[in-house]
């Protein structure tokens, strides 16, 4: 499946771009979009290592299964406040 | 209270909103614009975030925080967009009947925000680089 | 800055002075009056000191903030006479680099103020009965 | 020796007055003072056993002996803040 995943702050610098689709197997964590993702965008390998996702306005653990019809986000290593 | 916004932070409202009858103690917190880190110096910050997702966790913040101590006002702003030299890219404030909670409510919500909220800080140094920061936070 | 006062606490120009370039966080507590302690209502509240005594001792209290953390301001001001309900009777304002020295700074200046800044409160009951507060500071 | 104390808040409220004249022997210690206030006040003398005094702008200690030329005060368990 094709998954959209918004990105944020130094990622979406590196990437030059608000979002990325990645391409992944159906029912794949998000360990595995990581690693799809890292694949895809040499640039932002580094940052996807010491980066989360949210589905929607909520973290999510590496091994929770990608629900597509969600709205996706890498979010990095925040520096609010 | 909770609310992203990209003007100045009316710190004088959120003190005022929260100096209740019913409270005794009212503690405010600021994050303010630095101008030298680490012996370098920055001209100002720009701040982003992935905004519902941020009003999000900052609501789910101010109602741990109201489960946890007898808050009367609880609020907490971040500005976003370009923030000079000695404003306030953050707000926080608590107040409660007795000091005590007031205080570690406040110091618990900023040092929470800190390590969960999704906002992102870019600094621009009076050098004209800029860098988004995406440390470990501490 | 060190400062007692008959008129109504000016905290918005204390916040003010402390966001300074050199401080990243600014931490403000205000101690108001509160109208129910141990389920009986107060209308308002008054204060009085034995004033040359009171400066003094806050001034030590300052420097010796200013001593033990690296502060770039520190104000604490203390409002004498009525104080009516959710009106502040006392400010302590702390700004430091980083926000632990805030908090820390400002939780002990409150902390030490009610323990030896002699300056005295008179609660002025709903019902009208007044009553000097000499209780040992807790 | 005839020392003047000046009297704040409860005390002052109490003793109907904003200082007291007491009389004590030359060289007496605060701790003397206290006495000698509470046996002329007894409407003070509970609260005066839960006091300090203070010598200008500073707290002395029961033992410290009088210094009848520095301004003398009965600081009562304060309760600003």
């Amino acid at each position: 499946m094709n998954v959209r995943v918004l990105l944020f702050a130094g990622a979406r610098e590196a990437a030059g771009a608000d979002a990325v689709q990645v391409d992944v197997p159906a029912d794949a964590d998000y360990a595995r979009l990581a690693e799809a993702m890292a694949a895809q965008q040499p640039a932002l390998s580094e940052l996807i290592g010491r980066s989360r996702f949210a589905e929607g306005t909520r973290y999510v653990a590496p091994g929770d299964t990608i629900d597509p019809s969600t709205e996706i986000a890498l979010i990095p290593p925040v520096s609010g406040g | 209270m909770i609310a992203l916004t990209h003007q100045p932070i009316d710190t004088t409202k959120l003190v005022a909103d929260a100096s209740q009858p019913a409270a005794g103690a009212v503690v405010l917190f600021l994050g303010i614009t630095r101008e030298f880190t680490a012996g370098r110096q920055t001209r100002e910050l720009a701040y982003e975030a992935h905004a519902a997702m941020a009003e999000a966790e900052l609501a789910r913040l101010e109602a741990a925080a109201r489960d946890r101590w007898p808050l009367v006002a609880c609020s907490i702003v971040h500005r976003l967009g370009e923030v000079p030299l000695a404003e306030a890219s953050v707000a926080v404030v608590a107040s409660s009947p007795h000091r005590a909670d007031a205080f570690e409510a406040a110091r618990w919500l900023i040092d929470e925000l800190k390590q969960t909220v999704p906002i992102w800080k870019q600094e621009h140094y009076a050098d004209g680089e800029t860098e988004w920061v995406h440390n470990q936070p501490t």
